[in-house]
């Protein structure tokens, strides 16, 4: 209904909206914001989890959202590959990962598709939505990302394999040696910098001698893109056109995603011991979501009902699959399996997960 | 004297280090304005100065390499790894750098670094914050390491680590930051290197361990005491150089032997322990040397896992129980 | 059968592996045009295109993590570390990443990588051209690791490591790389990993063993039986998993046990032996179980200083005297 | 004699020769060109002693005597310090070291002040010269000299710090954090790289995505600055400027110098297998010696005379210290001494070497 209205008002207006001159559908630029939402509920739920006792850890991907879910929505699901960290909740949503897979993690559900409750929340990894398999390693997946993309190129698949990471990660041995292969070999990765300015408590002037990340693209000679990371649209126009170029054999681009972290590193830390009540207010006016939501509103894409619709239903999902996870109970003799092949594994397009 | 935490003798000691030496430096991540994410390094900032107390980028090898370069240069670095887990990174220049500044130069030049970092696991914290990894240094010649089981010798034995002439990997236990307690005496003293602890006297048994594994192996001792065995409990508290005289003086006098240790099995300290023992002391041994160690598996997230893979009391009671009956 | 140098057989095992299967590659420093400081790749980057022989930049942790990437996605890399000694950097993808990949996962991903590594002293390479590197991945689950001491052994090893659905570290003694020689038939065999190979019957003493160990412990026990003394020389081949069943087969044969490795004492891949030996074999064993390995140091490079350091034949036989007066 | 003639004519010549623009004087620019014939001659008669069987193995400065002279020349031997590899014969020679040190180290004398034999000849290392011992590891030596000159600003020496390593050093981790962390702290570092264009085969197109080492400071924000690796004079004024960059306190330098490697990686190498003999010929024709020999000639600091005297005393010093090294033999107990402690160890500036 309110679509239909949206969408006739829209053919008045002159100037076309910047989602349209992206080429993305009106149904589309709502579905990011769905992702969004999702993402953002799913975290939050766990913070709650975590509150009352059941969920040890927490580590969340609120202000990232909108890098995330841009950059992700700009590849293709079944063919590209992602290689995420700890901080992707909305970047593995926007790939097909469902409420039921982030909560049975969060509560460590035999049945759950990262690890079945061997690696803490947010470690990420699914054959068949073709995201890699991460650890809790800084930066170490950056070479990975390299790898995947010379295999997809050697076995003649034509996927685009994105990384992600945060700005501290790029203090590392892994993101040097990882992009100065890819730049040599001309292979189609994206290094998505997720810059949220600290790296737990260490600033960014203490990280790196550039103020911006995307500055040491040049010692590898390939573009580097900084974006703002709460603007979903544009990191989705700066995604798009470096997946182009890597598609095109034109090799990596590295892509400086300027975002905010909304909460402390994790459910471990204390923000307030390293960041003034100026600056995290600040940070909050950055959140990404009601950014989205006022573009979405503006250009009449959406209105109160129809996003209450969606909330709605993001609530029954959560609900549905915590009933669901709270079953679950995990068998002690099974925690020596898998050191060394015991079972078949799949490859990526394939399997569980 | 006052009743402090492991984390607190930590601090403790580094602060005091600090004040007596000014050539003493920290640097690692998060160890200034935040003083750490497990706080071994609170106050310390603000008390020496950022020149003193280095928050680097996030880069191990970075860390290890910068502190070797300013050791040879009359500084003494002491690294903090944010979770022993994170020190793989920092391998190649802490075996083939560190260990061999000595022995290349011929003695001309020397490495005086401490690489702290908190291991082992009990916290759920998954396979990336419950490694062990006293097992991976322990065969490279040259590298000191040194494990506390207790606040007292926590203090005593990273005041003398940060006075060694040489590279001293100092693993803290983070199960014991908090949970660990006991007397602490206010300003200096040290603890002395290679100098093994018996922490308590028995005459059946000798367990040999560190760490984690002594507070396994008293409460163990404890409880089959009931049953009229006797257990002494040697604490080595340094694992390289390993004081020798005192396993033997110990096996000589219980002539059996349980070694433990949380770390996995194949290959851990307790291998060697074990082997020298069957190497020198063959003849006075009445029994098998049997060890309790984790199973040979990564360190799982989930409770249940864990508990599955990490050694505990009743495993070192049966072990006892299984020696007793020689 | 013809006769072939060890290099010979590695060369052979990697073109026979890269023809079968198309999802093989090669890569690591110098390894293209240049077929390899060693020419274990002599040739391959001809035959089989720069796009499957790749010659990487001078990264050892990048050759790694990208031949983990490239293995998570349906590739079989073979990667080559120019030295062992020049591993390190790639510790923390190997021990990390590599190792962890598919118990993280509970299953659903693996990493079927070969990384392979010139190793051994002897060479006069001193202490970076001539490290033993085995002990120090031999504590980490999820690693095999294999090392062949003949010919026929690693070409059938590496092309049973290449087709093994887990990580496995190959190192080959570049000392044996052409001195050492041997029957190798055309065409292709594999031999399993985890399965020990008797080199040599006895009755006395067992000589477990592995690598240029084999020949140090096959001459001394030619030059032994003089004095009446039968030795069995047992070369493990696989350093994980081992095969526990043919050292028991073994010890229970001869009641006696030394373990040889070039590698240094402390810590070494022989202290588990011993240790196992000690643990499951304690009513078997009729002397001390003895052990021959380098001293802890590290390798000189005088010629002079080398000798000094490692072990050669007089000392295993004066090792197996004193076990055979027992 | 000759010298007075030459600064007579120099009198009359119109525009002051560089070396003067530079504030050398002929002698020292004299003091340069000797320095390289030292370390040339000492590399070839290395490369003898390999033939004869009596030095198992060489590696060569022959190429990257203007880089490592140039360089070395513009530091304050006894103030500043150096962090060498294997190839910095000419740069050590330059800090001090003699002739003796190289032959003793060649030959593995007990007396051998770097390594007393247990290192392969060229594994630099003197607290006396303020040379940090090195091993064979490329690059691991970069961030110990971003450590030394922690070291010494926090000692307050205002020693600045070179340290130096080839184009495939750059590929590496520790090239990576130990610029990252220097230019962050502006310490007083100078990062040197003298690239050869080969990483033993390995052409420079294969090791790194941009064509200029240089370039690769952008990703610190620190200068680089390319410079003709076999123009001496070039070289010396870089480094200078590098020199009061690093004192003034404005922190790090990249020096990117383009030399020629006119021999084999090493004695273990052959280079026809991948250097084809048109290649190998055009890097002969930049070979630095015969240039500087051109200039001193042209600005008549020197004649066939005074260069002959100089050689003649070169080859009385070689001599001199292979008879005197040959006698040497090494005692096998002490292979195992330096594990730990076990003598006093001197620091920067003291000591043996
Ligand atoms: C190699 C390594 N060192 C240290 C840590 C501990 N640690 C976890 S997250 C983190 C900060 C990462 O910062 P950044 O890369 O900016 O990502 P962010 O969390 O800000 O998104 C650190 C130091 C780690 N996980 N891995
Ligand atoms: C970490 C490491 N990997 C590999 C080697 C083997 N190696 C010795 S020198 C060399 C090439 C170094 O090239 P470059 O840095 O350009 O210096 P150059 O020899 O050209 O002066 C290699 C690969 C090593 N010594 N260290
Ligand atoms: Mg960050
Ligand atoms: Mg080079």
């Amino acid at each position: 209904m309110s679509l239909n209205t949206v969408t006739s008002t829209r053919m008045q207006t002159t100037v076309r909206p910047l989602h349209a001159e992206l080429g993305l559908t009106d149904e589309k630029a709502i579905e990011l914001y769905r992702l969004m939402l999702l993402a953002r509920a799913l975290d939050e739920r766990q913070w709650i989890l975590n509150r009352q006792g059941r969920q040890a850890f927490v580590i969340s991907c609120q202000g990232h959202e909108a890098a995330q879910v841009g950059s992700a929505a700009a590849l293709r699901p079944g063919v590209d590959a992602m290689v995420p960290y700890y901080r992707d909740l909305a970047a593995v949503v926007a790939f097909g990962a469902s409420a039921r897979d982030t909560v049975f993690e969060a509560l460590s559900h035999p049945e759950g598709p990262w690890s079945g409750g061997r690696q803490m929340p947010s470690h990420f990894g699914s054959p068949r939505l073709r995201i890699l398999t991460g650890g809790s390693s800084v930066a170490t997946h950056i070479p990975h990302a390299t790898g995947a993309a010379l295999a997809a190129l050697r076995r003649g698949e034509e996927s685009v394999v994105i990384a992600y990471f945060g700005d501290g990660a790029t203090s590392k041995a892994d993101f040097h040696e990882g992009i100065n292969f890819a730049a040599i070999q001309k292979l189609p990765v994206i290094f998505f910098c997720e810059d949220n300015g600290y790296a737990i408590s260490v600033p960014l002037a203490r990280q790196s001698s550039v103020p911006c990340i995307a500055d040491r693209a040049a010692a590898y000679g390939v573009p580097g893109v900084a974006v703002d990371g709460t603007d979903v649209l544009a990191v989705h126009q700066v995604t798009s056109k470096a997946a182009e170029r890597a598609r095109g054999g034109d090799g990596p681009t590295l892509i400086d995603a300027k975002c905010v972290r909304l909460t402390p590193h994790s459910s471990d830390d204390d923000h307030s011991r390293y960041r003034s009540r100026e600056e995290l207010a600040a940070e909050r006016a950055r959140d990404p979501i009601p950014r989205y939501q006022a573009y979405l509103r503006e250009h009449e894409l959406i209105d109160e009902e129809a996003e209450r619709r969606i909330r709605v239903d993001i609530a029954d999902q959560i609900e549905t699959a915590l009933q669901e996870a709270l079953a679950g109970a995990l068998d002690p003799s099974t925690a020596t399996r898998h050191v060394f092949k015991d079972a078949p594994t799949p490859t990526l397009g394939e399997g569980p997960g | 004297m006052a009743v402090k935490t492991l984390i607190e003798a930590v601090n403790e000691a580094l602060r005091e280090e600090m004040e007596r030496d000014p050539s003493v430096i920290v640097l690692g991540e998060d160890v200034g304005v935040h003083g750490g994410v497990f706080r071994a390094t609170e106050g310390l900032q603000k008390e020496f100065g950022a020149e003193r107390v280095i928050d680097t980028p996030l880069a191990e090898l970075g860390i290890a390499g910068i502190a070797i370069g300013a050791a040879m240069n009359g500084l003494r670095p002491v690294a903090e790894i944010q979770f022993a887990d994170y020190i793989h990174p920092a391998f190649d220049q802490i075996v083939n750098e560190a260990a061999k500044i000595r022995y290349r130069s011929n003695g001309a030049f020397s490495c005086p670094i401490v690489v702290r970092a908190p291991f082992g696991a009990g916290v759920h914290g998954g396979l990336y914050h419950s490694q062990s990894v006293e097992a991976l240094f322990y065969h490279v010649p040259g590298l000191k390491i040194v494990i506390p089981s207790t606040p007292y010798d926590c203090k005593g034995l990273l005041k003398a680590s940060i006075r060694d002439p040489d590279p001293v990997m100092f693993f803290e236990h983070k199960k014991s930051y908090r949970r660990v307690k006991g007397d602490v005496p206010e300003g200096d003293y040290t603890v002395p290197l290679s100098v093994a602890d018996v922490k308590r006297e028995g005459t059946d048994i000798s367990v040999i361990t560190y760490g984690v594994g002594v507070h396994l192996a008293l409460e163990a001792a404890e409880k089959i005491e009931a049953e009229a065995v006797s257990v002494e409990v040697l604490d080595l508290r340094t694992i390289v150089p390993m004081d020798k005289e005192a396993i033997a003086r110990s096996v000589s006098k219980t002539n059996k032997v349980l070694v433990v240790h949380e770390d996995n099995k194949t290959g851990g300290v307790g291998a060697e322990i074990a082997a020298t023992i069957a190497e020198d002391h063959f003849e006075e041994l009445d029994g098998p040397v049997l060890r309790v160690a984790a199973a040979d598996t990564h360190i799982p997230y989930a409770p249940t896992l864990e508990e599955a893979v990490i050694p505990n009391v009743d495993d070192v009671l049966a072990a006892l129980r299984r020696l007793a009956a020689y």
